[in-house]
């Protein structure tokens, strides 16, 4: 009873919901907008524990006076002011909860707070960007070859260039390290770039780096782009059927049977 | 409508004379083949009318007229000459209803023969999206055909999976060191299937602190998926034994905005510099901001999502990630579960189908190039979703 | 040798600093690495630049603050050309978060060019609906907006006599950060009342907008900062306007900053490898 | 220089200063605005889930809107969702605490089977169309080459995903020619992200020097 219940309404909402996509009668239609309101209704008073949760954890916190027991103060404050604001003068245009609070306060934080991922991206881009295996190279040369090609700089390189300077690269990592395939690699290079400038009538190819990049977005990008969203398709929809099933039932947590 | 229709009717009168050395002037004709049908797969209320212009010149507009069983009968639009078809949605179901449509220009307007009549009415089966039923049959048998398989016992293989091979050791390093293990589920709803396989794998690596006697923090950011993740770490607790070792402010919830998620996470990282992180799930522009400070922490992260536009940054900040479907296979590779096991094996046959499809699809395609074969050409059409 | 270890082991604050100062100093003193500008920008600026004076352009503001950035400066530049045109403005937006964006827009610019509000430019504001919106406004406009976004009735607005329906209107451009948006823009006011649509997008959204840039359907695109800079240019080259570029400015950053993250990484690969070879 | 009298401005340039000051190191400064944003935000979702589903969805048609507007069924269809909603609260209840997994149950059965089709129908029958190779590809060289290359790519990166056959093999060569489309894909789009960050970081210093302290025009 105490799991059957629970399986028995997942199941019946899950089917109710697959057969509604099919269904265009009006019936459909007004259930599907039905259980969507449920759904917004529970998950409002989900929210309520959720604060309840969050509010028990600072008032715990300063009680108990552990480290950093003071902030717990701003927390609970502002969390108290905005509900009030909101709650006392609405939350239309013009009323100080978006005028005021929502401009002045959350979008700044929200906008500091995303544009702190332009240092992360060079920290990570530093740290972590390292051609150690053929494959980390490549993505690397992916991205300079797009980071290139959408700023103004990159307007008037022509590809072939780019590819010339992979290409030394290439070779000098290879000689630094004495790696045998590195050196294949670049040999290949070589070898393809000379038949491209032949293929070219000897003048440098006219293929320019916004081009390229948009190619590589276009192409090789798509390409993986929609294989990964085959695999989460199946993926994911196997996990939907198995928690719909009631085979994945984790979710139903701990107790007595 | 009505200015327009009053501007088309007006329109004739202070139209300029003919300029007789022009070329003579066709006769507007009455349009052809009017077909009034019920439009499909819709929830009824609603009429689709068809027409083919006539023998003589273009109209400038053409007019639609209604007529109900009351013999009431009234001009309901006025389209574009380059449309030939109208969908009338203010009709009520189960009336029969007759159309004519009229070839206008200037103060001319030329009236075909009346469609047969027609009622409007709600269909039960939305056969425009037959495809996507077929499709679902087809996975769904497969799924639960190699699950019943793998019921009877029978071993089923699973290549291996590097971030998931590295958790034993990832939360062993966390004992060692002495230091917590911080578990972000994702910033998806319950609605996120990401979400649900991340409390999968939430249960078997909280398993595993509690044998390892390591210390567990998961922040949330939806209400309802910290109400489940609480359950799913307090029963691997009891699972391993070790129920009274669950402290229940170990999961809980910060708030529901991303950026103020994230700050509270990068917050939470810097002071607890927690040994190992694990970031699996849906995540979103914050997957980066979380990865790098906890990279700067010094932290082991195990990352997983199945939102293609993060992948990227976990992969170039993280140990290791699980790159989409490998987060859907996490649970069944961690747990061993035969059960789980055998929908993995439907899932491949899944994508083998998806492949032989597009293959075979793409040759007959092609082929159609050859005029005998051209019919081929359909095959694209019953891949449309609507 | 040493030199290299310490590179690998640099403090990371170091690159913050790096990459703080190369993106701001452009900022205060742009250094005019200049802009070319594509084909999408040059289309859409032909457009714009060949309707005959007098008459009004509409500019949908479908953005919030947090696409500010990439997309205000598009709708600073497109009114500048406009006004240095003497064409007419009328503003809506399908966005009710876009409303303060397009407030500033209004009370900023204009005056440069001396224009006055009610006469060359007005901002109708945000209703409830995309489709009604849209279709309301291809009859009748004043049936959808009775009164402006100040409160004002339109018939006090001269010029929205001679502005009555969409059809009154030659061109508009979509500004738009993703739904509702351009595509709303293409689906009712093109289809049904052939209102050319030029597009401006950020740079993430602006792939999906390829199709309908083939297809002819959209009159030209600007995408991200990028595309705002281009048309500034063009707008600076035709000698309509003289005052700073931001969006110009921003791309001199744009240029640093990618600079300075391929030096960093080819810094962190020469020290990798060198330290690797030294190790092994 | 203008910089800025507006106190608001004030406010959102000084916060803006103490979410990057934690790019130095963690401080009490950025203590003080990571708490602000947690508190501010948890309040102005409060206000926007009771104006906007609460109020108008359970709390104005149950209780204050009269018979004559909202029947009699309609109100005591809403009484589900309120039971649902309350069974949250059994968490607290040691002895029916088992109750919350009824609104568990019904958001994951909902969730789950409203997301089967659509995952059918965007991620795979509609991929399904898109990776069709059609004649039109014949129309030029470059354009036939790039259809084989993407169709190529599609096929090895989706071998890249299974699982239930060791990587060995013909499986092996696909599911590693798989990986170079993948990797190619992912440097593509971290290459794309970092012009669109970049123009965040912009968007903010431009807010710093011209709205604030009036350094920029």
């Amino acid at each position: 009873m105490r799991r059957n219940i629970p399986l028995a309404i997942c199941l019946t909402m899950g089917v109710a919901m697959m057969v509604q996509f099919f269904v265009p009668h009006p019936a459909s239609v007004a259930f599907y907008d039905l259980t969507t309101k449920w759904v917004r209704i529970v998950g409002a008073f989900a929210l309520v524990l959720g604060t309840g949760s969050l509010v028990m954890y600072h008032i715990d916190k300063l009680q108990r006076r552990r480290t950093g027991w003071y902030y717990s103060i701003v927390t609970l404050t502002a969390a108290a002011a905005t509900s009030v604001i909101g709650l006392g003068w609405g939350v239309k245009p013009g009323s100080p909860l978006q005028d005021i609070i929502f401009s002045n306060l959350l979008v700044p934080l929200n906008a500091s707070m995303f544009a702190i991922l332009a240092f992360y991206m060079a920290s990570a881009a530093y740290r972590a960007f390292r051609a150690r295996t053929k494959e980390a190279a490549l993505l690397l040369v992916a991205a300079f070859v797009v980071m290139l090609g959408m700023v103004p700089i990159g307007a008037n390189v022509p590809f072939f260039w780019f590819m010339v300077v992979v290409n030394v690269a290439l070779l000098v990592a290879g000689f630094v390290t004495r790696s045998k395939a590195l050196l294949i690699g670049a040999g290949a290079l070589v070898v393809g770039l000379l038949a491209w400038l032949g293929f070219s009538g000897f003048k440098v190819p006219p293929l320019m780096l916004p081009d390229t990049a948009e190619w590589v977005l276009s192409v090789p990008n798509m390409a993986a782009k929609r294989a990964i969203q085959f695999g989460i398709a199946l993926g994911g929809i196997a996990t939907a059927l198995k928690v719909i099933l009631g085979i994945e039932r984790g979710w139903l947590g701990g107790g007595k049977q | 409508m009505i200015p327009f229709l009053i501007l088309l009717l007006t329109a004739g009168q202070v139209a300029p004379p003919v300029d007789s050395a022009a070329p003579p002037v066709q006769r507007l004709a009455a349009p052809v083949g009017v077909k009034a049908f019920d439009t499909p797969n819709d929830k009824g209320k609603s009429i689709t009318v068809h027409w083919q212009p006539g023998p003589g010149a273009a109209p400038e507009a053409w007019l639609v007229e209604r007529t109900d069983p009351a013999e009431s009968t009234e001009v309901i639009a006025a389209i574009e000459p380059t449309d030939t078809r109208y969908l009338d949605e203010g009709v009520m179901d189960r009336v029969k209803y007759t159309y004519r449509i009229a070839a206008a220009a200037g103060a001319d307007t030329v009236w075909s023969e009346p469609s047969q009549p027609v009622a409007s009415s709600a269909q039960l089966f939305n056969t425009a999206r037959l495809n996507i039923l077929i499709a679902m049959v087809i996975f769904f048998a497969l799924v639960i055909y190699y699950i019943e398989t793998a019921k009877k016992g029978k071993n089923l293989f699973v290549r291996r999976i590097a971030g998931l091979d590295a958790v034993e050791e990832a939360v062993g390093r966390a004992t060692e060191m002495g230091r917590p293990i911080i578990y972000v589920p994702g910033l998806g709803s319950v609605a996120d299937i990401a979400t649900i396989a991340s409390l999968n794998i939430l249960g078997e690596v909280a398993k595993k602190v509690a044998q390892y006697d390591s210390a567990l923090l998961v922040p949330n950011r939806d209400p309802i998926v910290y109400t489940v993740a609480r359950e799913m770490v307090k029963e691997s607790y009891a699972k391993a034994g070790r129920p009274d070792a669950f402290k229940a402010d170990s999961v809980f919830f910060i708030t529901s905005e991303q950026f103020a998620f994230a700050a509270a996470v990068d917050g939470l990282m810097a002071r607890e510099k927690p040994a190992t992180n694990f970031f699996l799930g849906m995540f979103w522009a914050e997957s980066l901001i979380l990865a790098e400070t906890g990279a700067q922490t010094g932290a082991i992260q195990i990352a997983g999502t199945d939102s293609v536009f993060q992948l990227p940054f976990f992969i170039t900040a993280c140990d290791y990630t699980l790159i989409g479907e490998e987060l859907y296979a996490a649970s069944a590779y961690l747990s061993r579960e035969p059960l789980l096991l055998g929908s993995l094996k439907g899932q491949d046959y899944g994508k083998i189908i998806i492949l032989a499809i597009v293959t075979v699809g793409s040759a007959l395609l092609l082929l159609s190039k050859i005029p005998a074969l051209s019919f081929f050409t359909q095959i694209v059409s019953f891949f449309s979703v609507r | 040798m040493r030199f290299f270890q310490y590179l690998l082991k640099i403090d990371r604050r170091i690159i913050y600093i790096v990459v703080g100062l190369l993106v701001m100093l452009p900022l205060i003193k742009p250094l005019g690495l200049g802009v070319n500008s594509g084909p999408r920008a040059q289309t859409l600026f032909k457009a714009i630049d060949q309707v005959p004076a007098g008459k009004t352009i509409l500019i949908s503001v479908d953005f919030d603050p947090s696409s500010m950035p990439e997309l205000y400066p598009m709708l600073a530049a497109v009114m500048r050309h406009a006004f240095a045109k003497d064409l007419k403005v009328l503003l809506c937006g399908l966005w009710i978060t876009g409303a303060g964006l397009a407030d500033k827009a209004v009370t900023e610019i204009p005056p440069e060019f001396g224009k006055k509000y009610g006469e060359d430019v007005v901002f109708l504001g945000w209703k409830a609906g995309v489709d009604a919106v849209i279709l309301g406004m291809g009859e009748n406009i004043k049936n959808v907006y009775p009164v402006d976004y100040y409160g004002k009735s339109l018939d006090s607005l001269p010029m929205m006599n001679t502005v009555k329906q969409l059809r009154d209107i030659p061109i508009m451009f979509a500004i738009s950060a993703g739904t509702p948006g351009y595509q709303d823009w293409l689906l009712y006011a093109q289809s049904r009342y052939g209102m050319r649509v030029g597009a401006g997008l950020t740079a993430v959204s602006a792939a999906d907008a390829y199709p309908f840039l083939q297809s002819g359907q959209l009159t030209g695109m600007l995408a991200g900062m990028k595309g705002g800079a281009e048309y500034e240019v063009l707008v600076q080259k035709a000698g309509y306007s003289k005052t700073y570029m931001p969006a110009v400015a921003a791309m001199d950053s744009q240029s640093l900053a990618h600079i300075v993250i391929m030096i960093l990484v080819i810094i962190g690969n020469i020290a990798y490898f060198v330290t690797r070879k030294r190790g092994a | 220089m203008h910089v800025s009298t507006n106190i608001l401005t004030w406010v959102a340039a000084i916060l803006t200063i103490g979410i990057f000051s934690f790019l130095w190191k963690d401080n009490p400064f950025y203590k003080f605005c990571e708490h602000l944003f947690v508190g501010v935000s948890v309040g102005y979702t409060i206000a926007l889930t009771w104006y906007n589903s609460v109020y108008p969805d359970l709390f104005n048609p149950l209780f204050l809107s009269p018979l004559s507007e909202v029947s009699l069924g309609n109100k005591l269809l809403l009484i589900i969702p309120l039971i649902l909603g309350l069974c949250y609260f059994c968490r607290f209840i040691p002895k029916v605490s088992w109750l919350i997994r009824f609104p568990m149950a019904f958001v994951l059965g909902w969730g789950m089977g409203a997301a089967i089709p659509a995952m059918f129908q965007t991620y795979i029958v509609k991929q399904m169309q898109g990776t069709f190779l059609t004649p039109g590809i014949f129309a030029r060289w470059d354009v036939l080459l790039w259809a084989l290359i993407s169709f190529v790519g599609v096929v090895c990166s989706v071998l890249y995903f299974f699982f239930s056959k060791e990587h060995k093999g013909a499986l092996k060569v696909a599911s590693e020619t798989g990986i170079v489309f993948l990797m190619v894909g992912f440097g593509a789009s971290f290459g794309y992200t970092v012009m669109a960050r970049m123009s965040l970081l912009i968007g903010r210093f431009q807010f710093v020097l011209r709205d604030w302290l009036g350094v920029i025009k």
